[in-house]
């Protein structure tokens, strides 16, 4: 029987914690396999819940979340027998897969097409905390956009210092509004349920938005140039699939565009708005960075950010 | 401390009354229950269950109580001098700096050097961020209340730039500390019988809980039996008589906030120093602001808080136990689950004592008048 | 009582049976009580006898448990202060029922507005206002801010509000308890005006000077009975106070003759500045010497509290100097304790007391430093509490419970806490402010005897007081104040015509 | 030019920030104003920004979301009152459980009626208050501050902005010139009087407290299904209590209640407009420190200029006859 553990964010958290939650309930309608999940209210209960699952025999437990990481660790030694997965961390352990994903070069795709559809040449950058894990698809959106038209200029902003920063759409839709009154017009979020504001702010004066973490086009369609897709579902899918089939193993999965990990949505919602070129543009650069030729820089290996 | 002031038993008073008022926030709850289809019996026994019947739902429950005690007397002590600090949360951020500072570079150090200095570091830190406040209200009267307010936001703007930026190890992911050192770990009270050759449930409750208990009879003592507190309370029921009387109410408001700000801090001993060994983001969750109702349910008494304290504990692991096991109930649900026992056990405190009280007084002039 | 049923009209307010408890208090036993139209009835009794309760029972403040009302001979349930007001009754309460941030004509019309939107309705009462000026001279500025009012004029807004509602029965409950003679003199003209109008009116007061004055018929009431109800004519003060005591009380002060000793306070060209910065003592120099009582007479408001609070350490003056035994006194409550000096301040309720707290940690208040009362680092319990049944003891206050809450105690008892709290601690100089206001002729006296007895042990005192009477029988010397200036000194025996006009500003 | 560009963009924005608080600081001016604190508005704008964004989602009107946003929120501030007025409840820890039910009924409720992670379905515009420009706003843009002033602070705003600012001289009229102010400003300073005066304390103070439910009504619904356009579980982020902060700063009165708002709001707006902008001479300040900017130049100011804030005398106390 397998087990997620949500971050603080919770199920709802229209960000990785949601799509976690996606992935599980697609496993369950593929399989008929029930799942059970458990949102936490504060960080003790980290532990307490990964132990209760390992406990009552859940196997594979998934931790979403960065911060699971001290707790997967005790937990995992613990209980040898049961297989952990955590996911946007490295948690070495020989019962413990460990699922990261290269945000940077997603964004990097997006801020691409920013770049080409931008005509003030202005795009902007919508975080929700201003933590390593969001600066990191920041600079892989600059660079994406950098290399797409050297001089156009990225406006950044954070939303807030309180959990609240993920859940203010107001505060977002006001971040991107003032984004657009400096010219930009088009912007990307990555700020879970401070991003629907974004988007819709977007929409509302006309601009164009980014979605993230789950395919977002469909919120307003033809307002919404892309989303950049992190497939925490698809991990989340493929550890409990895994688990059925006995073929779980330990160690470390870096998912980036070479392993579908992330990626760019193309959909009906927003087929109109991505030119020829810009399809051109982007599939090339994938290429690149697929190959390797070209190397997105990423904010976690030094801490900075050289675009 | 308001309503009809009719005396009665104290029994009565702080015991039957408070009872009645749970069993009505449990029907109420039960209501909730049935609404989504679920066993009211069934859901209220996981919880209770989940809250005492087991060694570590016991543990984490009086974990909770820790954060609670502290949080409820540094309203409390406030809150007898006629102050409403609502920073506790802000300045058990800060707290958890404090306690960082002295738990990364001194972690060599034997246990019995850290741990006291980790209590101090807790106690400075909180006071200092309570001190600007309770300055301003004390020399230029600007309302404690914004001030606090302002102060939690702007602890957690500073708390994340130093996490983010500072604190945390480079090219490490999470806005967070590295783990302190095992002499800065405070003894897990599981670990603590073990060492005396018993075996009970593993759970983070620490030996901070003792601490807790500790500062909530020091601050019924110095609230009751010293000169310093008598004149809180007179400077919180009657500021005139205390100018009156010769007292320093501008130098009593800042001593009085400081102890609040440093009880704040030690809420870091628990889940810092305690359960978490490494600072981290947002590690007060709230407790700051439940702190507040756990105090006034508490009567701003001592050992009413820790009676509500264990109360709040008790809801936070029944609930999370309660979740666990029953999908359909949400953290959501659990979260109207508290406010209702909030509601019901708290704010409708009064809701039955006319009814009693008619009962006693009845039966109390017969003896007067015989 | 059959006299009485003999008039001819209907008594305006007919009271029967009336039996009203709080709690385990027993306010009101079975009392039966009949108000002849047009007349002024005074009702006397101690502090707590239960008399604030009965009218607030005629009032529909409180319900009694049991008995009825009839007004002009009907029987009226009045279950509300509206009931009343429909029945035309009006009642100034003993702690003003005033919003003290609005103005006279914001409370006069406050639940008689007359329409939803006020200025129609506040036009409308500020000619009635006008009239009743006229009728009854009772002057007020309509625009003035309650809090900025002497209690006088904010008493005049009280009956201002009954009037305005068309009272036909007032009841004031110690009205002069907070006037000065001449504005009590005043509201007794404004009494027999709305006498003579046909009104009727129930006079509450301590004050037996007053009742034999003004009133037609008089009840007193005891432990919550109602003794007797007799015509003002046939009876006596002293008649009146074995009444109310159930022994014989002294009314007129007793004291021999003394020498005053050396200088303990002395004052010099004090100038104190009120909140506001307004100018309210310019200047003032005088001596206190031990052995001697030295009063200060004057209509409130004319500096005194403000001279209190400067002397006491409450409010530092802006200049001049205070020495006390000689060496200078700095503006410290606490210091100003420490040198012996005690103080009972004019507002028991606002600064003398906390009413949250019981008895003991009243009686410590002003003196929890004290060695007495610390044991180590923590407050002695049993010494606070055995002291505390001590003083309780010699000031026989009652009941006396140390952990009475002190709200429970009546305002005489809870004066008799204050004076017992300062004069125990045997100060070389103590300072009082109306010491026996709102206080039963019991505990006056016994209030008296004690400063009395203080000056003889050769103590200073300095006393404020409105109570011209109360100061003419206790002082030594006598100073008049008047607009922040001490105006003239004279001996107790002046007459009070005299007085009274230096206390109106004319030179001695 | 350019300058004048950005303050009006920055005022604009402002605004828009300081709506939601000016409705729920008025909303608690009336409950606190007759004695009855409040810290549960948080709570009440969180009922109604969810309720708002179901009705409207479900009937497709603006105005039925609206109308139940402020239904649901009078509901809460009635049960506020039960506890507080009627039981004599300290009114403290009623708003905290206030709080605390609404953050989880809220949420629950969204996930279970829509499945849409917590959230309300996105509203279509014709469901929500659009912003709609005023004649010729944009032939006047070009003009420098009147014209600017017009077009991009005044025009294009929608309707609960007005409304808002217009609730301001209304509550003051209603608070100052009416037999109900006079009433409920008396229940907050000297209950004992206006029971002795003939009035029912109770009564007065349910009568505020429903006031504040309305106003907390539309708080919610402007964030709901103004702003942005659907409901968000815990989507008011704390405003409730920015609000509370802005109703002391007023000392409690309408006018100052809406100037302090406004200062919020452009503080806010400040703060976002210079992070990551490199300041001259210090050079790009961290971005916590300029969210913090607000929150720091309140304090400052509150110290500086602001002084003693005197509460409504009988705040927080409930009314009891028989001491
Ligand atoms: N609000 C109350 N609640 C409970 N008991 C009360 C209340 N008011 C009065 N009592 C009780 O009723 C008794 C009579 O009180 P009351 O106010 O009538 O005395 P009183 O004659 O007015 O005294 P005083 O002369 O000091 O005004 C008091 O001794 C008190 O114990
Ligand atoms: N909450 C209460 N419970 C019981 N008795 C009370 C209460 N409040 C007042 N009393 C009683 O009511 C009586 C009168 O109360 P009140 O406040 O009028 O005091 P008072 O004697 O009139 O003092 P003063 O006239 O100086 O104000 C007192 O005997 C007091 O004991
Ligand atoms: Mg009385
Ligand atoms: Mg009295």
């Amino acid at each position: 029987k397998p087990a997620v553990v949500y971050d603080l964010g919770g199920r709802n958290d229209k960000s990785f914690n949601e799509s976690a939650y996606v992935g599980a309930e697609k496993f369950k309608a593929d399989t008929g396999i029930a799942f059970q999940d458990f949102e936490i209210q504060n960080d003790s209960q980290r532990e307490q819940a990964l132990r209760k699952f390992a406990e009552r025999g859940f196997s594979p437990v998934v931790a979403i979340g960065f911060s699971h990481a001290e707790a997967v660790k005790k937990v995992a030694a613990e209980f040898p027998d049961t297989h952990f997965a955590i996911i946007d961390m490295v948690v070495d352990a020989p019962n413990v897969a460990s699922i990261v994903f290269k945000e940077h070069e997603g964004s990097y795709l997006v801020g691409v097409l920013a770049a080409l559809a931008s005509k003030t040449g202005k795009v902007g950058f919508v975080g929700g905390m201003d933590i390593p894990l969001i600066r990191r698809f920041a600079c892989g959106y600059v660079g994406g956009v950098k290399a797409t038209a050297k001089d156009d200029e990225v406006f950044q902003n954070m939303t807030g210092t309180t959990g609240a920063a993920w859940t203010d759409p107001v505060k977002g839709g006001e971040l991107a509004k003032s984004q657009f009154d400096r010219g930009a017009d088009v912007v990307y979020h990555a700020a879970g349920g401070t991003g629907i504001g974004v988007l819709q702010a977007a929409a509302d004066a006309g601009k164009l938005g980014i979605g993230v973490d789950s395919n977002q086009n469909g919120l307003h369609p033809g307002k919404v140039l892309t989303s950049m897709l992190k497939r925490v579902d698809v991990a989340t899918y493929n550890v409990f699939k895994a688990g059925q089939d006995g073929t779980f193993k330990a160690g470390v999965t870096v998912l980036g565009l070479a392993e579908g990990g992330v990626g760019w949505a193309l959909d009906d919602n927003n087929k109109p708005l991505i030119t020829p070129e810009m399809k051109a543009a982007v599939d090339k650069a994938e290429a690149d960075i697929k190959a390797g030729t070209v190397q997105v820089h990423d904010y976690m290996s030094d801490s900075a950010c050289p675009y | 401390m308001s309503g009809p002031s009719r005396e009665l038993p104290r029994w009565v008073d702080l015991g039957l009354i408070p009872l009645i008022n749970l069993i009505a926030a449990f029907l109420v709850t039960s209501l909730v229950f049935l609404a989504i289809g679920e066993s009211p019996i069934e859901s209220v026994g996981i919880m209770l269950n989940g809250a005492f019947g087991y060694g570590s739902g016991l543990g984490y429950t009086l974990f909770y109580t820790t954060n609670f005690i502290f949080t409820g007397l540094a309203f409390a002590v406030a809150f007898h001098a006629g102050l409403f600090n609502i920073g506790a949360e802000g300045q058990a951020y800060l707290g958890g700096l404090g306690v960082a500072l002295v738990c990364l570079p001194l972690g060599f150090l034997p246990m019995v050097i850290v741990i006291p200095l980790a209590i101090i570091g807790a106690a400075l830190f909180g006071a200092a961020w309570a001190f600007i406040p309770a300055y301003l209200q004390a020399k230029r009267g600007s309302h404690v209340v914004i001030t606090t307010i302002m102060f939690n936001f702007i602890a957690s703007a500073l708390m994340i730039y130093l996490l983010v930026n500072v604190m945390s190890p480079k090219g490490s992911m999470n806005p967070e500390t590295r783990t302190f050192d095992p002499n800065a770990h405070l003894p897990l009270i599981h670990d603590v019988f073990a060492g005396l050759g018993i075996e009970i449930a593993r759970s983070p409750l620490n030996l901070s809980f003792l601490w807790a208990l500790i500062c909530a009879v020091v601050i019924w003592l110095m609230l009751w039996h010293t000169t310093l507190g008598y004149q809180l309370r007179v400077l919180g029921a009657n500021p005139a008589a205390a100018t009156y009387a010769g007292m320093k109410p501008p130098r009593l408001i800042i001593i009085a906030m400081l102890i609040s700000g440093a009880l704040s801090g030690f809420l870091a001993l628990n889940e810092i120093m305690g359960s978490q060994n490494r600072l981290l983001l947002e590690f007060t969750a709230g407790y700051g602001f439940v702190g507040i109702a756990v105090a006034l349910m508490g009567r701003s008494h001592p050992f009413g808080i820790v009676l509500a304290a264990i109360l709040f504990g008790a809801l936070y692991q029944g609930g999370a136990d309660l979740s666990f096991d029953k999908p359909t109930v949400t953290r959501d649900m659990i979260v109207v689950i508290q406010g209702l026992v909030i509601l019901f056990a708290g704010a409708l405190e009064h809701m039955f004592r006319p009814q009693i009280a008619r009962l006693f007084q009845g039966s109390r002039f017969k003896a007067r008048e015989a | 009582m059959a006299s009485t049923k003999a008039m001819a009209a209907p008594p305006a307010i007919a009271l029967a049976h009336i039996d009203k408890r709080f709690g385990p208090v027993h306010a009101n036993r079975d009392i039966s009580l009949e108000i002849g139209k047009g007349t002024i009835h005074g009702i006397v009794g101690e502090n707590g006898a239960g008399k604030s309760t009965l009218m607030s029972i005629l009032f529909g403040f409180y319900q009694a448990d049991s008995g009825e009302i009839s007004v002009d001979g009907e029987v009226t349930r009045i279950m509300s202060p509206t009931d009343a007001i429909k029945a035309g009754i009006g009642m100034v309460h003993q702690h003003f029922m005033l919003v003290g941030k609005f103005t006279v004509l914001e409370n006069v019309v406050l639940g008689a507005e007359g329409g939803f939107v006020l200025n129609s309705g506040l036009a409308k009462a500020r000619r009635e206002l006008e009239r009743l000026e006229k009728d009854y001279g009772l002057q007020v500025d309509p625009d003035a801010v309650i809090d900025d009012l002497p209690v006088g004029l904010q008493q005049r807004v009280e009956i201002l509000k009954a009037l305005y509602r068309g009272a036909d029965v007032l009841i004031l409950d110690e009205p002069t308890g907070v006037l000065t003679p001449s504005e009590a003199d005043h509201l007794f003209r404004i009494l027999r005006q709305l006498k003579a109008q046909g009104k009727t009116i129930v006079l509450i007061t301590h004050k037996l000077k007053e009742i034999m004055a003004v009133t037609d018929r008089v009840s007193v009431m005891r432990r919550g009975e109602m003794i007797s109800t007799v015509a003002t004519a046939d009876t006596s003060p002293e008649q009146l106070a074995e009444l109310m005591v159930g022994r014989r009380v002294l009314l007129r002060v007793v004291k021999s003759e003394r020498e005053p000793g050396r200088t303990v306070l002395e004052v010099k060209n004090l100038v104190v500045k009120d909140a506001s910065g307004t100018t309210k003592v310019n200047g003032v120099s005088f001596v206190v010497r031990a052995g001697e009582i030295v009063g200060i007479a004057g209509v409130a408001g004319n500096g005194q509290s403000e001279l209190l609070e400067a002397i006491t350490g409450i409010r530092p003056p802006s200049s001049g100097e205070i020495r006390l035994n000689g060496k200078p006194l700095p503006c410290d409550a606490a210091e100003a304790r420490a040198q012996k000096l005690a103080h009972v301040p004019e507002d028991r309720h606002r600064l003398g007391i906390v009413t949250s707290f019981d008895a003991c940690e009243n009686v410590i208040l002003g003196y929890h430093g004290d060695e007495l009362y610390q044991k180590g680092i923590f407050q002695d319990r049993r010494a606070i509490r055995s002291d505390t049944e001590k003083k309780m003891q010699d000031f026989d206050v009652r009941p006396q419970d140390p952990n009475l809450r002190l709200g429970l105690f009546s305002g005489g008892n809870q004066q008799k806490i204050v004076l017992a709290r300062e004069i125990e601690q045997d100060p070389d100089l103590l300072i009082v402010g109306q010491p026996t206001r709102g206080v039963d002729i019991g505990a006056i006296e016994f209030i008296h005897k004690r400063l009395i007895a203080m000056r003889d042990r050769g103590k200073a005192v300095l006393l404020v007081s409105v109570e011209l009477d109360e100061i003419r029988g206790l002082a030594d010397r006598v100073l008049v104040m008047c607009g922040g200036d001490i105006t003239g000194e004279c001996a107790p025996e002046t007459p009070e015509k005299q007085i009274g006009l230096m206390m109106a500003g004319a030179a001695a | 030019m350019e300058w004048l560009d950005l303050i009006a963009q920055v005022s604009g924005s402002a605004i828009r920030f300081s709506v939601p608080l000016l409705f729920a600081c008025l909303a608690g001016l009336y409950s606190e104003r007759a004695g009855v604190f409040d810290i549960g508005l948080e709570g009440k704008m969180l009922v109604g920004a969810f309720t708002a964004g179901t009705i409207a989602a479900l009937t497709g009107s603006a105005w039925l979301g609206l109308l139940a946003a402020i239904l649901a929120s009078v509901l809460f501030a009635l049960i506020h009152g039960f506890a507080s007025i009627t039981h004599r409840g300290n009114q403290i820890v009623s708003g905290v459980a206030i709080n605390f039910i609404a953050a989880g009924l809220t949420a629950q409720l969204g996930e279970t009626w829509f499945k849409l992670g917590g959230q309300t379905p996105q509203l279509t515009n014709d469901a929500r208050f659009m912003g709609y420009a005023w004649p010729f706003a944009d032939a006047l843009r070009g003009v420098p501050v009147l014209g600017q002033i017009y077009s991009q602070i005044l025009s294009g705003q929608n309707i609960l902005v007005y409304l808002a600012f217009l609730a301001v001289p209304i509550t003051w009229w209603l608070l100052y010139r009416t037999r109900f102010g006079l009433r409920l400003r008396a229940v907050g300073e000297n209950p004992a009087a206006v029971d002795t005066a003939g009035i029912s304390v109770p009564s007065m103070r349910y009568a505020a407290v429903a006031c504040c439910g309305i106003l907390c009504g539309f708080a919610g619904a402007y964030l709901s299904i103004a702003q942005s356009a659907g409901f968000i579980e815990h989507m008011t982020a704390g405003k409730g209590f920015i609000a509370l902060a802005a109703l002391i700063f007023a000392k409690w009165r309408p006018v100052p209640a809406m100037w302090a708002c406004l200062l919020f709001g452009v503080l806010d707006a400040i703060s976002i407009r210079l992070q990551g902008v490199p300041i001259a001479g210090i050079g790009t300040v961290p971005v916590q420190l300029m969210q913090a900017v607000p929150y720091i130049l309140t304090v400052v100011l509150l110290a500086g200029f602001i002084g003693h804030a005197v509460a409504p005398k009988a705040g927080g106390v409930p009314y009891v006859k028989e001491k």
